[in-house]
């Protein structure tokens, strides 16, 4: 299989979903002429002219608002959000339109609309850059989110995103964009809704979304390298929908969990996912579930200190080590 | 020129001019049949029929009659919360809007968005908004749907004279300018947004469409309270619509005889005088205006008015009626229609967990 | 000691604190001239003129903004959000400003600023006007978030709100708008991070903030009553700073706990609670943490369905039942 | 007028007529300074010193060093995330800048908002902000505190060509009227915000600065290149706040000769060509304009530039030394200036957690 980028990955997805279909467009500041601010849609206004991919002015608002009207009508609009933490000036037409319509229409209104863009800390870009909305914007009924670790699961989850019927909060990684990864020449899609057991283990369970996925999976390498510790790791790949019974089979089997999540901490994902292990797993149990989460502060810029700010192997090693 | 004239040129409008006597009557009609229908609504609220808000527009029907006439089959509307008159003027029935209200199965919305939300895509009819402003962007995106698949269109998107204020407006303005979008923003001037009146929230040379300058918008104010003079000016900015794909930006003056809400209790002899009320009524309401008009016109008689007004009212009744006898939404449809993919059972909508309280 | 509406009891809290720092300015939408929407601030421009209770154009983004650089200034504005839902519109103003300017200065300025407004669904008025936000806005570190149960709560967190120096988001409450409550003549003041202890009980612990707090009182009234369960019932008052010593107190006597809380499920203020319960008080528990949240969908119109969507003293019971 | 005419004009602006040969140097050597100083982070953080995004002012110090030339006590200033040049020019010291972008915790910010978030407070300088747009309404609230004070002041907000598509802009405009506040929007217009020139992103009349008709805000555009210009013209929209507290619009006309940020590799050549810069940077350089105008009027040498500049390269440097030897924010100091109670250990910021990672 070849190895590409996580942009490339995301590229081909969209290159072959707007080949297949007609009515999907791409659309945001920067993604036609300049390749995209961080190029994840390189070559593609070249390939396939203005009407399919669109560079828009910095109004959030109105083209994050235009693409949920335009998906109405049935246009399939795949809108970049430069970075997440830009959603903040269109959070209206996000939580109040493309989320509630369909509720407030009594299922008249579907809006297939994917927006996504880089959600995460970690670049020394400010605290204004650095938001991971993730938990937000699942808590919202009517949204689903997702959130891809790898090259492979970029693509793969991304054309499912594309093709869905409802509206898709797609959460990619700048950290990520130019890692590598295997991905295969034919075409597969990733259901949402599943999560994916990036390693097989016994003693305890490691959940994880993003790029936090890759943290937790470099702490099982050195658990069982180092503590003979057998490491369960698991991606949730998609947010909302949730793949509680994967987690819940997990747990139930390894009897312990630390979450690994690159959120803040407070009502971050993996309080829900902690929250609902106790209820459903509390006899399962052998130790409180941990969590290592970002650190509770707005993201510093000094680089060599904001690199503390997310979690590291390291940090999850000593959690694990404190209830196994 | 002068408003008699003025108003003799809008009424030898083309548009206007064309109409046979049927569907002057028609316009008559449909402005009758809102005016009705909230009347008797607003009756079944007092009695506690209904919950959450209620915004009635008797006094701005000739805007929505008007304007939703002219639409033909790519022609689109969305509005703000006040929208009754637009989905009576785009051809719902009073049974599915009265339901609604009701808060019952049979509403249009199933009971579930209110009075402030109602919608039927198939009518080219997209809701009935809550957040002011919100829906300024949606139009855009109509109106890029429509561009995009190439239909000759235009998306009429109303908001108020208080939702000029919201930013995402502005954002829209030049967006539909740059992308040459066939958007129609129509300000719907009832001089109040609550309780503060235009002067006190908006700062405007001459009016509130004319900022649409400021991104190359091109712009029309009117008079909203004749139909005749509302179809006329909506009628171009249709035509520009459908042969520019460009936008523009209409304001009626228009008013609104009830409060912001039903629960507004200052609108009479608070942030407004009774008087300028009472003025309103007797001197400016549409329906009147088009009633004269059309009995001047040898179109209409006294009594054939009075018996549309009396089926309007009976029809008004009648979804009181079927309101009243329909069934709530069951406790089950709590969790339907939140996701397209659950409700169809899809492969999609079967996998994972959509919904977190067990 | 008088018996005065939740809503008087802020109106107090408003007129005393103008009238004690000529720095404190009241704004919004129709709070001035038209009283308020909901009449929270009935008379108040009569009494204090132009200069202190200023209406806005519905603005949000930008009046809320024009508050929050005013405040770096050293003014004290309570700014009115008609309804806490309508923070979306403003939300990058709240988020990215108002929380970040501090961390982002260094230290160097700060944002002595009150937002204010009912967060509650329960009033049929739709799924964009029934928000509760108090879990996002907690989320994130540089805002503290307040939630008012009682008249008596309401204006000593008011006041004392008012002279934070950080920037307060207040959650009020339509619902509780009209409740009456004892409320002293003489000033006081409730400190932010000061969990209350509503009832005292030995058997079970509720948590719940705002309106939920009085859904805990009534069941554990009837859990008293017709089950012979003493139920302890915290109110957090305030979310984050987070009395969790007082929480953990309670359930380390009471070993078992259920959260009642009008925040819709995924990534809720319960969420956070149970989360941080039983990885603390793992060994005290003598059964899972259970939650009653609003129902996970959209608030529906329905008057008679509406009310279901709220947790019940009912729902309460039940759960209570399950597990003691 | 043509242009040399009308740079005679505002040559002969009283505000700069009456500047002394002193006076007039030291605006030469404030635009020097923040030249040399961004050369040298740029070198700085092409070898690897800093993080994040580094956008350059160089070519736009004319307007930066003209503006904050003109404040007096209660005047203010607040800017985008391109704001190196402001915060020089409001006279925050090299040292603290550069510690900022080497993220140490002697810089401006403690090192905790970097290149876009630098704060002088003390020098009524509130930033450096990174979401486009964002500053508008906190400029808007600037001025708002200063008109509540009772002040005779000024808040300065830059903000991009770009910038003007946000919404709050608009809303800020709105209000800046209605409240009659003092706030003077200052668009850069550099022609480009990131990749997009200023006609693909925005529909403009004559200007941008024009769309302040719309909200009833005087305007005026204006060459950004002579520094001259840019005081005459701010100092009158300064008056109008100070006499008559009403906000202006002023656009500049100005450019950046690098990208839009460090890592932008488009700007040679792709979305501009390498001509355009040439051309700006030959003909249009407000320092090269400035100089040979001073030289013209004899106030300045050669000889003396070159000290100035020379002078401006060794505290650039010496700044740097600073910078490199200055130490890291500790790890505690994460959780400091989060919650001012808290950094104080007031009563209220001991009561209750206000940090949740355990
Ligand atoms: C963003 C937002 N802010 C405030 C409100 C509350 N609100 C609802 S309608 C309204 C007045 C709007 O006035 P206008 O736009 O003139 O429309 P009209 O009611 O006159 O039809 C306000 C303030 C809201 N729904 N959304
Ligand atoms: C709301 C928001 N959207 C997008 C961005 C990303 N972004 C940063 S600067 C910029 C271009 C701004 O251009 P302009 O306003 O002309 O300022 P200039 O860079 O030319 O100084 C963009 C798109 C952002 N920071 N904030
Ligand atoms: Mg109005
Ligand atoms: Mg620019």
């Amino acid at each position: 299989m070849p190895l590409i980028e996580y942009r490339d990955a995301l590229n081909q997805a969209f290159s072959e979903e707007i080949e297949r279909d007609p009515n999907v467009v791409l659309m945001g500041e920067e993604v036609a002429q300049y390749d995209g601010a961080y190029k994840v849609t390189k070559g593609l206004w070249k390939k396939f002219g203005d009407k399919r991919v669109v560079d828009t002015p910095i109004s959030e608002a109105a083209f994050i608002g235009m693409g949920i009207g335009a998906s109405m009508l049935g246009l399939r609009p795949v809108m970049e959000l430069m970075f997440w933490s830009f959603a903040t000036v269109t959070w209206d037409q996000i939580i109040n339109n493309a989320a509630q319509i369909r509720y407030m229409s009594g299922g008249l209104v579907n809006c297939p609309i994917v927006i996504r863009g880089p959600a995460n800390g970690g670049t020394n870009v400010g605290a204004t850059h650095s938001h991971t909305p993730e938990n937000m914007l699942a808590n919202i009924p009517g949204l689903k989110v997702v959130s891809a670790a790898t090259a492979y699961d970029a693509k793969g989850l991304m054309k499912t995103a594309i093709r869905d019927n409802d509206p898709v909060m797609f959460m990619e990684n700048t950290l990520l964009y130019g890692e590598k990864g295997e991905v295969p020449e034919e075409e597969y899609l990733i259901p949402l809704g599943k999560a994916d057991i990036k390693r097989e283990g016994t003693d305890i369970t490691l959940i994880a979304h993003g790029r936090a996925a890759l943290t937790a999976l470099r702490a099982a390498e050195l658990l069982a390298a180092e503590h003979d510790i057998s490491a369960e790791v698991i991606d949730l790949r998609s947010i909302r929908p949730l793949d509680e019974d994967a987690i819940l089979a997990s747990v139930r089997k390894t009897h312990r969990a630390v979450l690994v999540d690159e959120n803040k901490p407070f009502c971050g994902v993996s309080a829900q996912i902690a929250s609902m292990l106790q209820e459903k797993c509390f006899d399962d149990l052998d130790a409180p579930i941990l969590r290592v989460t970002a650190l509770d502060a707005p993201a510093i810029y000094s680089p060599r200190v904001e690199s503390k700010q997310l979690p590291n192997p390291q940090d999850v090693i000593r959690k694990v080590l404190s209830i196994c | 020129m002068d408003t008699a004239t003025k108003s003799t040129a809008h009424a030898l409008a083309p548009i206007n001019k064309s109409l046979t006597p049927e569907a002057k009557i028609q316009l008559l009609r449909e402005m009758l049949r809102i005016r009705r229908f909230e009347q008797r609504a607003l009756n079944e609220y007092t009695r506690g029929k209904m919950g959450g808000f209620m915004h009635l527009y008797i006094g701005q029907e000739s805007v929505a009659v008007g304007a939703c006439s002219l639409m033909g089959d790519d022609d689109h509307v969305i509005t703000a919360y006040r929208c009754h008159g637009h989905a009576l003027a785009v051809g719902m029935s009073m049974n599915e809007c009265m339901a609604e209200l009701y808060g019952k199965a049979t509403g249009c919305s199933k009971g579930k968005g209110g009075s402030m939300h109602f919608f039927a895509p198939d009518k080219n009819y997209w809701g009935g908004h809550g957040i002011v402003g919100g829906q300024t962007p949606l139009g855009l995106g109509l109106a890029y749907g429509l561009k995009y698949k190439g239909l000759k269109g235009a998306a009429m998107c109303f908001l108020g004279d208080g939702a000029v204020n919201q930013g995402c407006f502005y954002e829209s303005l030049n967006m539909a300018a740059l992308f040459e979008l066939p958007v129609i923003y129509i300000i719907e001037n009832n001089g109040y947004s609550m309780g503060t009146s235009l002067e006190r929230s908006s700062v405007v040379k001459d009016c509130l469409a004319q900022r649409g300058e400021a991104f190359c918008v091109e712009w029309a104010q009117a008079n909203g309270e004749d139909i005749y003079e509302v179809r006329a000016v909506t009628q171009r900015a249709i035509e520009r619509a459908h042969k520019e794909s460009k936008p523009t930006i209409l304001e009626f003056d228009t008013y609104r005889y009830y409060g912001h809400s039903v629960a507004d209790s200052k609108h009479k002899g608070g942030y407004r005088s009774e008087e300028e009320i009472e003025t309103y009524k007797r001197d400016h309401d549409p329906i009147q205006l088009f009633k004269k008009r059309l009995i001047e016109e040898g179109v209409l008689t006294e009594a054939q008015f009075e018996e549309i007004s009396d089926a309007a009212k009976a029809e008004a009744e009648a979804s009181a009626q079927f309101a009243e006898e329909s069934p709530l939404p069951s406790d089950a449809s709590i969790f339907e229609d939140v996701y397209f993919e659950v409700d169809r059972q899809t492969e999609a909508g079967r996998t994972g967990k959509h919904f977190f309280n067990d």
